[in-house]
């Protein structure tokens, strides 16, 4: 009975833990679905030069979403983060431009705390003033974007004053590798072991499980939810310094309309929408199938009037797909538990 | 001298104020809005004994403890810790100075394993201060053990019954090595079996000269457990003492203000047409093969050790889960399976157990709720009549004499056990011909119980066949006609009113069948 | 029955301007002219509307820019509304898609206002005069031709255009097409039309695709600023420099690190602040009664001289020009 | 509740200031027949998209594909239109076509447990792109003018642009269901507590796979309203319109969390954004400022109940 039991449980245990990383493994499968058939048909695709494209084109985004993955944890959302973008990216590109000597590292520090002001801004008010997130950055969107406007004046920063050292910076690589990618890396990596092994980190886990328990346990919910706002605003204003950096143009337009984006890739990489599950990695990996599959339609010649439709289709499997695995591992740990009780 | 005025003044005899407290609420006071929670309430608790919390539902027994917690902040008077006054801002104030607390309602993580949910905020750390999930697992594993449970620490919480989750917040507080545990209704999802272990526990805190605060309505364990209590009547004290001299109708009458009848009237009925018939029914690794029949003016108890499946059976014949095997019948028709309104159809109403996510509407008011499983009724043309949905809350709230101010209140500010009636009485006022209550009295007032008892009485005098889930092991023997005992997801024992004895159940629901 | 497509019958006819203009009639003073581009916040519309407001200052008209923020089919009719509202003289717009302005310029032009567009028209019957930056042939075949030079002739060649409904666009590309099809460039083959959504990072990706998805692919014809300036970026950090040529329309100011690194031989443009200047004065003549938008009319546009107007009410503003390393930094917009 | 109740009634109230401050300052055009015309023309689609929208919130829900759904069907009429079809087939059509969109979208959460957060930002993507499928990069604009003067004309003697009179027809219709119905009271129960609902019988797939349903269908008749009203049909009509009508419901007083609401908060929330923007571009108030007010009341609207309960509060502690 108690040998029946115990094997029972441990297969239990090796399933839950399991659910967490198939998750992110069914990204990867998913990408692999993608690219190789895109490879078989167009073997250009996997030449290091797309490899890079590929890995370049989804480390904004990827950026992105690692901050909102921070706040979607917390049962929280941010979709101010094309706008906070669009805002370091045009002031980020306006400071250089008009200061033609500002070291590399200030600038890109200077878009930093563009976002970082942005992300205090959002977190005060949702902290503070207690009221849903979706709402506030709603809000802030579209406040966010006006000043965008209003700053820029329908005004450009063009590559040709832009220092050479940030646009080199965009198409700079270490080991073959983009100098972008390696940034997007390293953010990631540190995002991922704080969320998994910190305390702190977990705290953002317990929070978006039940807000109210979270404040029972002591946890500093408002304390924490302003830090993760701080986080993401600062990740969006990171990306809008390298989105400079890998596109050389700039007008207050940067970034309208990512925010969808970046939600899709959280919620593809299995991140739950209301709250307490997901990973960074699981995020970043989201971000990357999504570009992957715009890139496999354009190699695939498939019309330029079906991609989009494509997309939405594959977007909807994905999910899909992720929540028929997540409930047939659930019945799977419902069978193999049965009773916990002797 | 001035002490003992002092003391006069508050009922609180003499005996024990030798020894300093290591808690004290003195004189605090409460309201919400028009509401006043607790006024003017004073409480010492000594290091090293258990201490009982006694009132009706809605005495302030819960506010005064989330007071102490930090929770909310007392309007007037303050909160003393080893005799100094405290300003919690908020509960990890409280936490910090050592106090634990488990909550009336179960606060855990869903998606955070069970471990974590233990030690949130306190993980142990290792290298670079991250956390040491080996360590995390092993000290939960002997928090579990010490209290005889049986739990995966690295499973998530969510799906976790609500005794499991009883559990967890037991192995929490006591993760804690805290000076000060005050437990909200700890037991009232929890069966013999567990509330033996959690009793011994207890007593091996308090030899470490732990003070545990403990709220129960069931006065047995109050007396087997405490040695002084206090009792709250309407957000007022009315006494403190050791509970030596005290008997349990001592007490309710110190609780309630006036002389109780008898606890459990179930009269006698002679059993009717089988009205529900559960055959075969089986949902895979939760419950296996259950079958039995209710008659109508029957009360059939399903009694069990926590965990036995038997909320589960109740959902899947209410058609909340889906069977994987058998079938429920109501009159010989058997029911769509995982349809509750194809059950509601067929004059079935279900009580459920955890009244917060299952029986109510928190944020709806108290007519809404009272309403709520009688929308088809109370309109025409899909039009509704609100006149007619009042009427029917003010008549059920009248008759389950619920303490409210006002109908269109929010249901989340009533005290847990007036929640409860208000799920009663959202199903009675369905007139249902099976009904199933699953923990009908959790956390219901002693005054109370008996009325609720005596309305299942009533009911089943009127022909409506009762199932019954209950943990409370005198409530079983007092009302049911018959006992059913699940263990381990099957039935395996049918007793008699005249066969069931408190012994006969504890053992087949253990899983050892006397002859 | 019903009302189907051939029971409703033809519903446009051309502008009818029963009126005669007066050419000798003299510009009126305190004009008041609403300037409506596709989008506010367009560096390619700003430019323009620095134009407009020059003309404002010299014929000492109100010239009051306005406009929506995106470049959606209908964001402007709430503007040119606004416009009929506030009793303006004229509103000199450029339609974000021609018939979506249609009933709403209708509407406005019988409250009195008169219509002039530019950059991309209107249904001809909401308008009283069409500018033209330039005619979709000169542009098309110009475009056709620098990509020709600059491939050496032969090869295969993409066009990055901006979203798939824009019209001028597409018009341009219809005509890039029967151009392509003449014998002199029978070496080029249009392999693939790409849509970047005038967004910098979908014109980015799409610029890539092109290039994996045609390896043999010479030259990208890109024929809006945004896809312009986006495609020069990536093959400027990308190993395809030098070896895939790119041609377009874009402002000197975004192209120029990309002409000068030699990413980009030559592109093409014409001068969008003229472009504003010229819908202006002529929004002025109009009002004025100098014109009434009927072919063959003449008038003075102020420092750029005499124009003349066409058929179908179409003024052409001049051929665009042709930005290479020599003359780019003689440039600034 | 109770602070529902007062953000409705501060809503009305900011209606009334901006009405005011409006007249007097465009020495009475803001409320001139022909400008509440254009005003009234101009939240016509908002107005009617909001309505389920608001019903899908309340339960819990939010459908953000919607825009693209008014795309569409947009994109249907003219295809179908120059394919021969006659209008009063085409228009049945449509609306059957939104229908099944929302269907789509509804048995996506409802079978198989999907956020509808996720669900309609990908359906968002697929109905824009079947939109360009359908009609490519063409517009459609020959409508006869029979249907287009819909659009561009007042009802007779009267300054009521039609496609108000269709929104206030439904509006009565939604008020009616989610306020004073069963169905309703079914809706805020899923909305504040789905399993609770679920217990107490309430059909809650059925529900929220109706809810999703109208809102296709009434997205499909914005479409329609759209199309004759530019007489244009575009596979790009009423692009990012989704931002815009959550906006208008949030601002309302709708929660998003659902549970909380009323028909009446989002219709004063609609006419609110709606007579404000319109005032600003009245005065040339430049874009930025139009945008930064938009987010700035959205802003307000969730702070103000905060902000009042807490003053309430700060005023009960201090006798
Ligand atoms: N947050 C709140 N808002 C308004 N009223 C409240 C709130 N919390 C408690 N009350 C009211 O305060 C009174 C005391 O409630 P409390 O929960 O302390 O009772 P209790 O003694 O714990 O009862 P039970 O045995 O039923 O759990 C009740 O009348 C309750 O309605
Ligand atoms: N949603 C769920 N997912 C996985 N396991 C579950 C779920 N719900 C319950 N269980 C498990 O099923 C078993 C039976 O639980 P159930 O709630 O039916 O017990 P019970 O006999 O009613 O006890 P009690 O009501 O006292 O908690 C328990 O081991 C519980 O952990
Ligand atoms: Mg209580
Ligand atoms: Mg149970």
């Amino acid at each position: 009975m108690t040998a029946v039991t115990s094997s029972r449980r441990t297969a239990a245990r090796r399933l839950s833990t399991r659910v967490g990383r198939v998750r992110e493994l069914g990204i990867v499968v998913a990408l692999a679905l993608v690219v190789i058939p895109t490879a078989i048909v167009n073997p250009r695709f996997i030449q290091p030069q797309s490899l890079r494209d590929l890995l370049l084109n989804a480390s904004i985004v990827a950026l992105l979403a690692v901050g909102q993955t921070l706040v979607v944890v917390t049962r929280n959302v941010d979709l101010s983060v094309g706008s906070v973008l669009g805002l370091s990216a045009f002031l980020t590109a306006q400071h250089f431009a008009d200061n033609p000597g500002t070291p590399l590292v200030l600038g890109i520090g200077f878009g930093v705390a563009v976002g970082l002001a942005c992300g205090l801004l959002n977190g005060l008010l949702v902290a503070l003033g207690n009221v849903p997130s979706l709402v506030v950055t709603l809000g802030t969107l579209y406040v966010f974007r006006g000043v965008d406007f209003a700053l820029a004046q329908g005004k450009q920063v063009n590559a040709s004053n832009l220092p050479d050292a940030l646009l080199d910076l965009g198409s700079a690589r270490v080991l073959g590798v983009p100098v972008l990618v390696l940034i997007t890396l390293v953010v990631i990596v540190v995002a991922a072991v704080y969320l998994k092994s910190y305390r702190s980190g977990r705290e953002l886990y317990a929070i978006g499980s039940n807000p109210e328990a979270a404040t029972l346990a002591g946890i500093p919910v408002a304390k924490r939810t302003l830090t993760t706002f701080v986080l993401s605003g600062l990740v969006a204003g990171l990306a809008g310094a390298l989105w400079v950096a890998r596109y050389g143009t700039v007008d207050a337009a940067a970034g309208t309309g990512l925010e969808l984006q970046v939600v899709a890739a959280v919620v593809v990489g299995g991140v739950a929408i209301f709250g307490g599950s997901g990973t960074v990695t699981g995020a970043a990996l989201g971000a990357l199938l999504l570009g992957t599959i715009t890139s496999c339609l354009v190699v695939l010649q498939i019309p330029a009037f079906w991609q989009q439709a494509i997309a939405g289709a594959l977007l909807l499997s994905a999910i899909t797909v992720d929540r028929l695995l997540a409930l047939r591992l659930a019945k799977a740990l419902r069978t193999s538990e049965g009773t916990s009780h002797a | 001298m001035l002490v003992t005025q002092a003391l006069k003044r508050f009922n609180i005899e003499e005996t024990d104020v030798d020894r300093p407290p290591v808690v004290a609420l003195d004189e605090v006071s409460k309201s919400f809005g028009a509401v006043r929670a607790l006024s003017g309430v004073s409480l010492r608790l000594l290091p090293g004994e258990a201490h009982a919390l006694l009132g009706e539902n809605g005495a302030g027994k819960s506010t005064l403890i989330k007071t102490l917690a930090g929770v909310h902040r007392p309007d007037a008077g303050q909160v003393l810790l080893d005799e100094v006054p405290q300003r919690f801002s908020g509960p990890a104030d409280a936490l910090a100075a050592g106090i634990a607390i488990i909550y009336q309602e179960p606060t855990l993580f869903g998606d955070l394993s069970v471990a974590e949910n233990v030690f949130m905020g306190r993980q142990p750390l290792g290298f670079g201060r991250r956390i040491d999930v080996a360590s995390m697992h092993a000290r939960t594993s002997e928090l579990f053990s010490r209290l005889g449970v049986r739990l995966d620490p690295a499973r998530p919480a969510r799906g976790l019954s609500i005794a499991d989750q009883q559990l967890v917040e037991i192995a929490k507080a006591l993760s804690f090595d805290a000076r000060v545990i005050v437990m909200d209704e700890p037991t009232a999802a929890l069966s013999a079996h567990e509330v033996r272990r959690l009793f011994g526990v207890v007593q091996a805190l308090r030899a470490q000269d732990a003070a545990v605060l403990f709220v129960s309505h069931r006065l047995n364990e109050v007396f087997e457990l405490c040695q002084r209590a206090t009792v709250l009547r309407d957000g007022e004290f009315v006494w403190s003492g050791p509970l030596d001299d005290e008997t349990p109708d001592s007490l309710v009458r110190r609780m309630v203000g006036r002389e109780l009848s008898q606890l459990f009237p179930k009269e006698d009925t002679t059993a009717g047409e089988v009205l529900l018939s559960v055959q075969r029914l089986t949902r895979e690794g939760v419950f296996t093969d259950v079958s039995f029949d209710v008659r109508a003016g029957e009360i059939v108890a399903l009694s069990g050790l926590v965990g036995a499946g038997r909320s589960e059976v109740a959902r899947a014949v209410f058609g909340i889960d889906r069977p994987d095997g058998g079938f429920a019948s109501v009159r010989g028709k058997r029911l769509k399976h995982g349809s509750p309104t194809a059950a509601m159809a067929a004059g079935i109403g279900f009580v459920p157990e955890d009244r917060r996510q299952q029986g109510l509407v928190m944020d709806a008011s108290i007519e809404r709720n009272t309403a709520l499983a009688s929308l088809g009724r109370l309109s025409k043309f899909g039009l509704l009549r609100r006149s007619s949905e009042r009427a029917l809350a003010q008549d059920w709230a009248v008759r389950l004499r619920l303490k409210f101010s006002r109908l269109s209140d929010p249901v989340g500010v009533l005290s847990g056990g007036n929640q409860q009636k208000v799920v009663l009485a959202k199903w009675l006022a369905r007139k249902p011909s099976v009904l199933i209550v699953d923990e009908p009295t959790r956390g219901i007032d002693v005054g109370t119980k008996a009325e609720v008892h005596r309305l299942l009485s009533e009911l089943a005098g009127q022909g409506v066949a009762v199932l019954m889930i209950s943990s409370e092991l005198p409530e079983v023997l007092g009302m049911a006609d018959r006992v059913l005992v699940m263990h381990e997801g099957r039935l395996v024992r049918e007793l008699s009113r005249a066969e069931a004895t408190e012994e006969r159940v504890a053992l087949a629901a253990a899983g050892q069948v006397d002859s | 029955g019903g009302t189907t497509k051939d029971s409703a019958g033809d519903q446009t006819g051309g502008a009818t301007n029963a009126a005669k203009g007066d050419p000798n009639a003299a510009l009126k003073e305190g004009l008041k002219i609403t300037f409506l581009p596709k989008q506010v916040n367009n560096p390619y519309f700003t430019v323009a509307q620095k134009g407009a407001e020059q003309a404002g200052t010299a014929i000492k008209a109100e010239v009051k820019p306005t406009g929506p923020s995106d470049a959606a089919a209908s964001s402007q009719v709430t503007y040119i509304n606004t416009a009929a509202q506030q009793k303006q003289d004229a509103l000199v717009i450029s339609a974000n898609d021609a018939n979506a302005v249609a009933p709403a310029l209708k509407s406005a032009r019988q409250q009195g206002l008169k219509v002039v567009t530019f950059d991309s028209d209107a249904a001809p019957d909401a308008r009283d005069v069409f500018i033209n930056q330039a005619t979709s042939n000169e542009i098309a075949a110009g475009q056709v031709k620098l990509i020709s030079e600059a491939v050496g002739g032969s090869g295969e060649i993409a066009i990055l255009s901006a979203t798939p409904n824009a019209t001028n666009q597409n018009a341009w590309i219809e005509v890039m097409k029967t151009e392509l099809a003449k014998p002199e460039y029978s070496g080029l083959k249009l392999v693939e039309t790409a849509y970047g959504n005038d967004d910098d990072q979908t014109s980015f990706q799409k610029t890539q695709g092109l290039l994996q998805a045609h390896p043999n692919l010479k030259g990208i014809i890109s024929p809006t600023t945004v896809g312009v300036a986006a495609a020069a970026r990536y093959l400027s950090s990308s190993e395809y420099k030098g070896k895939v040529q790119l041609t377009g329309l874009g402002t000197p100011n975004q192209m120029r690190k990309f002409v000068q690194d030699d990413t980009v031989k030559s592109f093409a443009l014409w001068d969008p602040s003229k472009l504003g200047y010229l819908a202006t004065y002529t929004a002025a003549a109009l009002a004025s009664g100098q014109i009434t938008g009927a072919e063959g009319e003449k008038y003075k546009a102020g420092e750029l001289g005499d124009y003349t107007i066409g058929a179908k009410g179409e003024v052409v503003l001049g051929p665009p020009t042709v930005f290479t390393k020599d003359n780019i930094d003689k440039f600034d917009f | 509740m109770r602070n529902l109740l007062r953000w409705e009634t501060a809503l009305v109230f900011l209606l009334v200031v901006v009405a005011l401050t409006g007249q007097v300052s465009t020495d009475g055009s803001f409320l001139s027949g022909g400008n509440l015309f254009y005003l009234g023309l101009d939240i016509g689609e908002i107005a009617l998209i909001a309505l389920p929208l608001t019903l899908v919130i309340v339960a819990g829900e939010i459908d953000l594909s919607v825009a693209s759904v008014l795309g569409l069907s947009s994109a249907l009429i003219g295809w179908l239109w120059n394919a021969g079809w006659s209008l009063e087939t085409i228009i049945p059509t449509v609306i059957v076509a939104g229908a099944v969109c929302g269907a789509v979208n509804g048995l996506l959460v409802t079978r198989l447990g999907l956020p509808s957060l996720a669900v309609t930002i990908g359906t968002l993507a697929l109905y824009r792109g079947l939109a360009l499928v359908v009609l490519g990069d063409t517009a459609v604009a020959d409508f006869p003018a029979s249907y287009t003067s819909f659009g561009t004309t007042p009802v007779p003697g009267t300054d009521i642009p039609y496609p108000i009179v269709l929104a206030a027809v439904l509006a009565v219709l939604f008020g009616v269901a989610l306020h004073a119905s069963s169905f309703g009271r079914s809706v805020y129960a899923i909305g504040a507590n789905e399993e609770g609902a679920r217990f107490s019988g309430i059909r809650v797939k059925r529900v929220k796979l109706s809810l999703f349903v109208l809102a296709g269908a009434v997205a499909a008749i914005a479409g329609i309203v759209y199309t004759f009203r530019f007489s244009s049909a575009r596979a790009d009509n009423g692009l990012g319109l989704e931002l815009a009508v959550v906006a208008a419901v949030l601002l309302g007083g709708v929660s998003i969390f659902g549970g909380k609401g009323t028909l009446f908060g989002v219709l004063a929330g609609v006419l609110l954004l709606g007579g404000l923007r319109n005032l600003l571009i009245l005065q040339d108030t430049s874009t930025e400022v139009l945008t930064i007010v938009t987010g700035l009341l959205l802003l307000v609207s969730v702070l103000a109940p905060s902000v009042t309960r807490r003053v309430a509060s700060l005023r009960k502690a201090a006798p």
